[in-house]
C-alpha cells in the first residue's frame, strides 16, 4: 500500500467537496471577511448563516455567553431576507470560490418552500441546508423539527423543489434523531446534518438575569461533541449510506476523524472557526495526517469503522 | 488583519491594570487608535473564545519598533490569565481589527474622555491627533486611585486634564459627566472623542446630541470572533435616511461608531430585552454639521 | 432586613433536607466511603446508585472517560439488586444521617413496582427517584423513559405505592422535557429531577474504538449545565409549583444558584462530588453567601427569580 | 485517608520521567506501598478528574520526614501538566488511597517484577520488604534505556536486577518476561510482587498460576474518582467459593489484587468487550499455598 494515492476531496450526496471540512452555518460572515485569514480554496465548503423569507433584525446583545467548554448563542437569525441575500450575500460568498451551501429557515412550509424557489437556478447553490430549529408558526411549537411529520413534510417540499442536494439539520437535543433523520431522507433529503445546537441557557447569578438578550440561546462548542458522536453514531447505524454532515464541537482533525469513525461523511466546525479561522483548513490537513498513518486512500475509507460488538443498541448491551 | 505568534517582551503591573508588550510588527505596523486586538486563549482550558484589547501603543519607529502595547484590566478568567503571562511566552493575536478612529479635516479642538482601561486607547488617539497638529483636552475618570490608568501620561498628552474619581482619592470625586461640561466650554470643543463603559457613553451621546458636538465613540460589546464571522457584537446604529436601524457589527463595522446615530435604549435596555419596534419607527437621524462622511479623514 | 434569620433547609415535596444540595445517583458510594472525606451532616441528602431488581455486573470497562469539560460514562448499572441492596446497603447508607433517596430502575413497569414494594416500610428511605434512562424491554425502545406515556404509567404506578415522595428523573437530551416532566407529575409523582445525563459516545480515533467498554455512554460535567439551565427554566415555567432537582453541571455555589433562579428547588452533584468530595458542601456554603449578599433568608427567596421578559416562550421572541 | 493542601517541594526530570516531591505529612505518614494519590487538575481547566499516582516514596523519618514522592510518565493533558509544574506550587491531593501490598508472614525470597513507571512503586515495596528481612530480587523493565526508571536504585535495593528493554540500549533485548522464568530460579522465589501494564501482568499470573507461585500486583484502571464513589474502576475478581465473580473497584478493592483471582480474559479482552458469561460459568479459583488470607501481614 506503499503507492495509495490519497485525497482529501469527497463527494456528500453530490455535493462535491476538496475536503471534508465545512464551516457550519452563521460562523463564516458573509463572504469577505474570511479573505486574508485562511486559505479558502482550501475549505470544503462555507454553509451561509440562515436565511429566512423576510429580514431579520435578530436578537438583543448579549448575543453569546461562554459556558464550560462550550457557548450559548443566540443570534435571532439576523439576516438580510432572501431577496437581499441572493442579489447580494450570495454573489459575494461565491467569489471565494468555495461551494456555498445555503441554510434557509422559515416558520412554516410555505416559507420554506419560498425560499427554495428564490435559490433554483443559481449556479452559486451548492446545496441547500435545512435548518428546522425555528418556531413552528402552523402547529404552534417552539422547535419545528423535533416532529417527524414536520420533518418529512418540509424537507419533501425543499427536496422536490430543488436541484442541489438538500440536507436536513436536525434539531440538536431530540430524543429519536434516527427517527427524525430517516423522516428526511424518506421523504426526499440527500441527507442529514447532525445536530444542530440544542436548546441552553446560560444565568448570571449576580443580576439575576439570563445573560443573553434573548435569555434562552442554543449550546455549541467542544462541549458538545459526545453528543454529536451519539447522534452520528445512531443515525450511520439506523440508516447505512446516508450521508451525515457531523456539526457540534469539531475542533481539531481528531475530532473529524472520530465523526467519519462514527458514521459522519464530513464535518462541520462552527464556533471553532470564530476562535481560529484557520481551524477548518488545519483540520483538513490534520484529518489527511490521519488517513496517512492508517495508510488509507480517503475519508471514506475511515467512514463507519468504529469497531463494536456484532450485537444490537449498545445502550441496552451495557444494561445487560 | 494580520495573524501572529507574537511573543510577550514584557509585562508590568500599572495600578489596577497590566500592561503587555508584544513583538507584532505586521500587527504594529497597521495597527490605528480605536482597533484592538483577538487574543486567544491557551488551549486546554474551558473558555474557550478570543480576548478583545484594545490597541495601547503600536510601535512603528525607534527602539520599540514593531511592538504592540495593551492594557489589561483583570476582571475574569480571560484576563486573569493574560495578566499574569510573563515575558518570553507567545500569544496567538489577531489584528489590527476594527474601524479606528477618525481624524478631523477641519476642526482642532478635540475632547477626549476616557473612563478605566478606556485611557489605553485614548492616549494611543491622542498622540497621532497631536501629529496632526489638534489641540486635545482630556476627561479620566475611575472608581479610584488605582484604577486611573497613568495619569501623568494624560498631562504630558494634553492641554488641561480634569482626573475623577468615585471615590475622591485621585482628582475630583464623580464621574466624568460631573467634568465634562465645563472641560468642554474651557477646551472650546470642536469634536469629542470617548471610549469608556457603555452607560458612561450613552450619557455623553445626550450631551453632544444636545450640544451638537460631533463625536466619535468606542464602544464594547461580547464577541464570538472580531472579525465579522458571527454577528454576536451588533449594536442598533439608525440608518442616515431615517428609513429605520441596522444592527452592526462592533467588531467590523466598529468600534469606533458615531454616537448620535447608536440606538442606546434599544442597545442598552435592561428589561425587557426583546423590544418592539416602536410604533412611531425608529428615529430620523441625520448628520450634524461636521459629521457628515466628508468631515472625517481615515 | 438586617435582622433576616437565615436557613439552607429546604423542603422539597416532603424531602426535607439541611440544604438544597444533594449528591447525585451512582457518585455517592455505597455508604461508607465519604467518611472523613466530607461532613456528612451538611449534606442535604444522598441518592443512592441506581438499584435494579437483579444484581447487576455492570458494564466492561472502561467504564468512564474525559471529554471536554465533562465524562461519558456507563456502569451499566452495577448493584446488588434489590434485596441485598435492603439488606446490606441502605442501612449503611443511612448510618450516615444523611437522608437516603433511592434511585430505582427497571425496563418493565412491573420490576418498577417491585422495587418500589421492596423499599416500602423502610424508615431509611426518604424518597424515591426514578431512573427513567434504561431500556423499556416491554415496548422495545432504547429508553424508556422518552415517551410520556410510560413515564406516566411508570411514575404513576410508584407514585401510587410509596409512602415518601417520589421524583421522576426525566432522562437527558429529550426534546420534550416540559411534557415528560408534566407526565411524571400529573400522575402522581412530587416533583422531577432535571435531568439524567444524555445519551453520548466517546471515540479513540488512534484504536478505532468506542473508548467505552460499553461502547456507547451518557455525558456528566460542567458542559451539560446549559442544557440543565434550559430544561429546569422550561419546566418551571410550564409547571409551576412543581419540585425540581437540578442535575447536571452543577459544580459550584454559583452553578447552583443559577439552578435556583432558573427554578429548581435544590441540585444535585455528580461528577464534581468525584472529583471534589466536599463539593457537596462548598456548593452548600456558597449558595448560604449568596443569599447573605442579596440579603434573603432562604433558597426558596431566590427560586424562579431569574428577571425574564413579560412574553411566552423565550425562543419564539429571539426569532422576530 | 487524608487531603492536602501540598506544597511542591522539587521536581526532578529521570530521563523519560519527572518525580514531584510533595510536602504531605498526613499522607505520607500513613502511605503504605501499592498505595496511591489523586491528584486534583488545576481549575478552569477542560480535563476536569483527578490524575492517580501510585507512592514512590513516603518519608516519616530522617530529614525529608513528612514528604511524599510520586513519579509523572507524562502521556497526556493532565500528566503534561504536573510534569510542568514548578517547585512551590500547590497540589490538592487526597491520599493514600487504595490497599496496599501485604507482606508474607514466613516465606522469603520475594521476587519484584516491573514495567516502566511501575518501577516507582516496586521500589517503595522494596524498601519495605527489606525491612522486615526478605530477599529481594527485581526484573526491571521499559521500552528503552531512558524510559528504566532509577537502575541505580534497582541494584541498590536487591540481590540480583534483570534489566530488560524492547530494544536493548540497557540490559537484556526483550520483555520482564523474558527474564522472569530465570530470575524464579535464580532466586528461588516464593513470592512475586509486579506492577506493570495489565497485558504483562496477565502473562505474569499465567507464569505465576503455572508455577504455583502466590503473587500480588497492582493493577490500574480508569478512575473516575479514585475512593469508591463512582464504580468506575472495577476489574472482574473471581469469588474463592467460586460461585462466580465480583466487579471490585481497584481503588478500594485494589489497586492491589490477586493475579490468580483476576479474570484477566473478562477485563482485558479487546472485542467484542461485552462477554456474555461462559456457559460452564466462571472458574472456581482457590486459594494456592500460602496466599490464604492467614498468609500475608498488612
Ligand atoms: C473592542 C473591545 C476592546 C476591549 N479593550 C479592552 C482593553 O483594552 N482592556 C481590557 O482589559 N479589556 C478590554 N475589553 C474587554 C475585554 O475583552 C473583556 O474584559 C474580556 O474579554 C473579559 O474576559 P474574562 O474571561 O476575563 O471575563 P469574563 O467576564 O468571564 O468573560 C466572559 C465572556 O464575556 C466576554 N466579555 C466580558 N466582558 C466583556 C466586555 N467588556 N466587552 C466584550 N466582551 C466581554 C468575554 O470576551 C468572554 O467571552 C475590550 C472589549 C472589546 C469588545
Ligand atoms: C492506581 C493507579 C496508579 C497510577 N500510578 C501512576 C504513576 O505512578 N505514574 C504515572 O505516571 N501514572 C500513573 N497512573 C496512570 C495515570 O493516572 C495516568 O497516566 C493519567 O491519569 C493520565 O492522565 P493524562 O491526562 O495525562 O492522560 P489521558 O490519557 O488523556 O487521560 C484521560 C483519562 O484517562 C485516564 N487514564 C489514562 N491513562 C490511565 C491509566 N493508565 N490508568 C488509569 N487511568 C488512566 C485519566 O485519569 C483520565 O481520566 C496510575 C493510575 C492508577 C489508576
Ligand atoms: C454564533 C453562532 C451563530 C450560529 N448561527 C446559525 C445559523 O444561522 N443557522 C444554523 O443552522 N446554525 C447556526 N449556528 C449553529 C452552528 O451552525 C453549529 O451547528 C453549532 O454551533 C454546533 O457546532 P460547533 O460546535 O462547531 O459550533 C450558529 C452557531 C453560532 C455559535
Ligand atoms: C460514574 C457515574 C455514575 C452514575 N450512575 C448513575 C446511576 O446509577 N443512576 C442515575 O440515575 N444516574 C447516574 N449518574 C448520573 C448522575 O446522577 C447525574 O445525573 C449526571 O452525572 C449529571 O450530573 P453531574 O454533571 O453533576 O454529574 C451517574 C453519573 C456518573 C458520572
Ligand atoms: S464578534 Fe463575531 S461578528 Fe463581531
Ligand atoms: S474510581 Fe470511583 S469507584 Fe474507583
Amino acid at each position: 500500500m506503499a503507492g495509495v494515492k490519497r485525497s482529501l476531496a469527497v463527494d456528500v450526496g453530490g455535493l462535491r467537496m476538496v475536503t471534508p471540512v465545512l464551516i457550519a452555518s452563521g460562523c463564516a460572515g458573509t463572504g469577505k471577511e474570511l479573505a486574508g485569514l485562511v486559505d479558502q480554496h482550501r475549505i470544503g465548503a462555507i454553509v451561509s448563516r440562515t436565511i429566512t423569507v423576510a429580514s431579520r433584525k435578530g436578537a438583543p446583545t448579549p448575543r453569546i455567553a461562554e459556558t464550560a467548554s462550550g457557548l450559548v448563542w443566540e443570534t435571532g437569525l439576523q439576516n438580510p431576507g432572501m431577496d437581499a441575500f441572493v442579489a447580494e450575500e450570495l454573489p459575494r460568498l461565491a467569489r471565494t470560490q468555495t461551494p456555498v451551501v445555503v441554510s434557509i429557515g422559515g416558520g412554516s412550509l410555505e416559507e420554506y418552500v419560498r425560499l427554495t424557489s428564490a435559490l433554483q437556478g443559481r449556479p452559486e447553490v451548492a446545496a441547500i441546508e435545512i435548518n428546522l430549529s425555528l418556531p413552528d408558526d402552523e402547529m404552534d411549537r417552539p422547535i419545528l423539527g423535533t416532529h417527524a411529520d414536520r420533518v418529512s413534510e418540509i424537507a419533501g417540499a425543499v427536496a422536490r423543489s430543488s436541484l442541489v442536494p438538500v440536507f436536513a439539520k436536525i434539531p440538536g437535543g431530540c430524543d429519536d434523531v434516527a427517527g427524525l433523520a430517516a423522516a428526511a431522507v424518506r421523504s426526499g433529503a440527500t441527507g442529514v446534518t447532525l445536530c444542530g445546537s440544542p436548546p441552553a441557557l446560560a444565568v448570571d447569578a449576580v443580576r439575576l438575569r439570563a445573560e443573553l438578550g434573548a435569555v434562552a440561546g442554543w449550546l455549541s462548542g467542544p462541549a458538545l461533541k459526545p453528543l454529536t458522536l451519539r447522534a452520528v453514531f445512531e443515525v450511520a447505524r439506523a440508516l447505512p449510506g446516508t450521508p451525515i454532515l457531523a456539526s457540534g464541537g469539531v475542533r481539531t482533525g481528531v475530532d473529524a476523524v472520530e465523526c467519519l469513525l462514527a458514521g459522519a461523511w464530513a464535518v462541520q466546525v462552527g464556533t471553532a472557526t470564530l476562535i481560529d479561522p484557520a481551524a477548518p483548513v488545519e483540520v483538513a490537513q490534520q484529518i489527511a495526517r490521519y488517513l496517512k498513518s492508517k495508510n488509507v486512500a480517503s475519508p471514506s475509507d475511515v467512514r463507519s469503522r468504529l469497531r463494536v460488538p456484532a450485537a444490537t443498541a449498545p445502550t441496552q448491551e451495557a444494561r445487560r | 488583519m494580520r495573524r501572529a505568534r507574537a511573543e510577550i517582551l514584557s509585562t508590568r503591573r500599572l495600578g489596577a491594570y497590566t500592561t503587555l508588550t508584544l513583538v507584532a510588527p505586521e500587527i504594529a505596523e497597521r495597527a490605528k487608535p480605536g482597533q484592538f486586538v483577538a487574543v486567544a486563549m491557551p488551549k486546554g482550558r474551558e473558555f474557550i473564545l478570543r480576548r478583545h484589547f484594545a490597541v495601547h501603543q503600536a510601535s512603528r519607529r525607534g527602539g520599540w519598533a514593531g511592538t504592540l502595547e495593551f492594557v489589561v484590566d483583570a476582571s475574569g478568567p480571560g484576563t486573569g490569565w493574560l495578566a499574569n503571562a510573563r515575558a518570553h511566552e507567545t500569544l496567538d493575536v489577531i489584528g489590527p481589527l476594527g474601524r479606528p478612529f477618525a481624524y478631523p479635516k477641519k476642526l482642532t479642538n478635540c475632547v477626549l474622555v476616557a473612563e478605566g482601561r478606556g485611557a489605553a486607547t485614548i492616549y494611543f488617539l491622542a498622540q497621532e491627533l497631536l501629529a496632526r497638529h489638534k489641540r486635545v483636552d482630556m476627561v479620566i475618570g475611575a472608581p479610584d486611585m488605582e484604577s486611573v490608568f497613568k495619569p501623568i501620561e494624560a498631562k504630558r498628552l494634553s492641554q488641561t486634564v480634569a482626573v475623577m474619581t468615585a471615590d475622591g482619592s485621585l482628582g475630583g470625586r464623580g464621574g466624568v459627566l460631573d467634568a465634562l461640561p465645563e472641560a468642554l466650554e474651557r477646551a472650546k470643543a470642536e469634536v469629542l472623542y470617548a471610549a469608556a463603559p457603555s452607560q458612561t457613553l450613552r450619557s455623553i451621546a445626550e450631551l453632544c446630541v444636545a450640544r451638537r458636538i460631533p463625536a466619535q465613540v468606542a464602544v464594547e460589546e461580547r464577541m464570538g470572533c472580531g472579525y465579522g464571522l458571527c454577528h454576536s457584537c451588533v449594536v442598533p446604529v439608525a440608518r442616515k435616511d431615517g428609513s429605520g436601524f441596522d444592527q452592526l457589527r462592533a467588531c467590523v463595522d466598529g468600534p469606533v461608531m458615531n454616537p448620535a446615530r447608536v440606538l442606546w435604549d434599544r442597545w442598552l435596555s435592561e428589561a425587557p430585552k426583546v423590544l418592539p419596534t416602536p410604533p412611531g419607527g425608529v428615529p430620523v437621524v441625520r448628520d450634524w454639521p461636521g459629521t457628515g462622511e466628508g468631515a472625517w479623514r481615515a
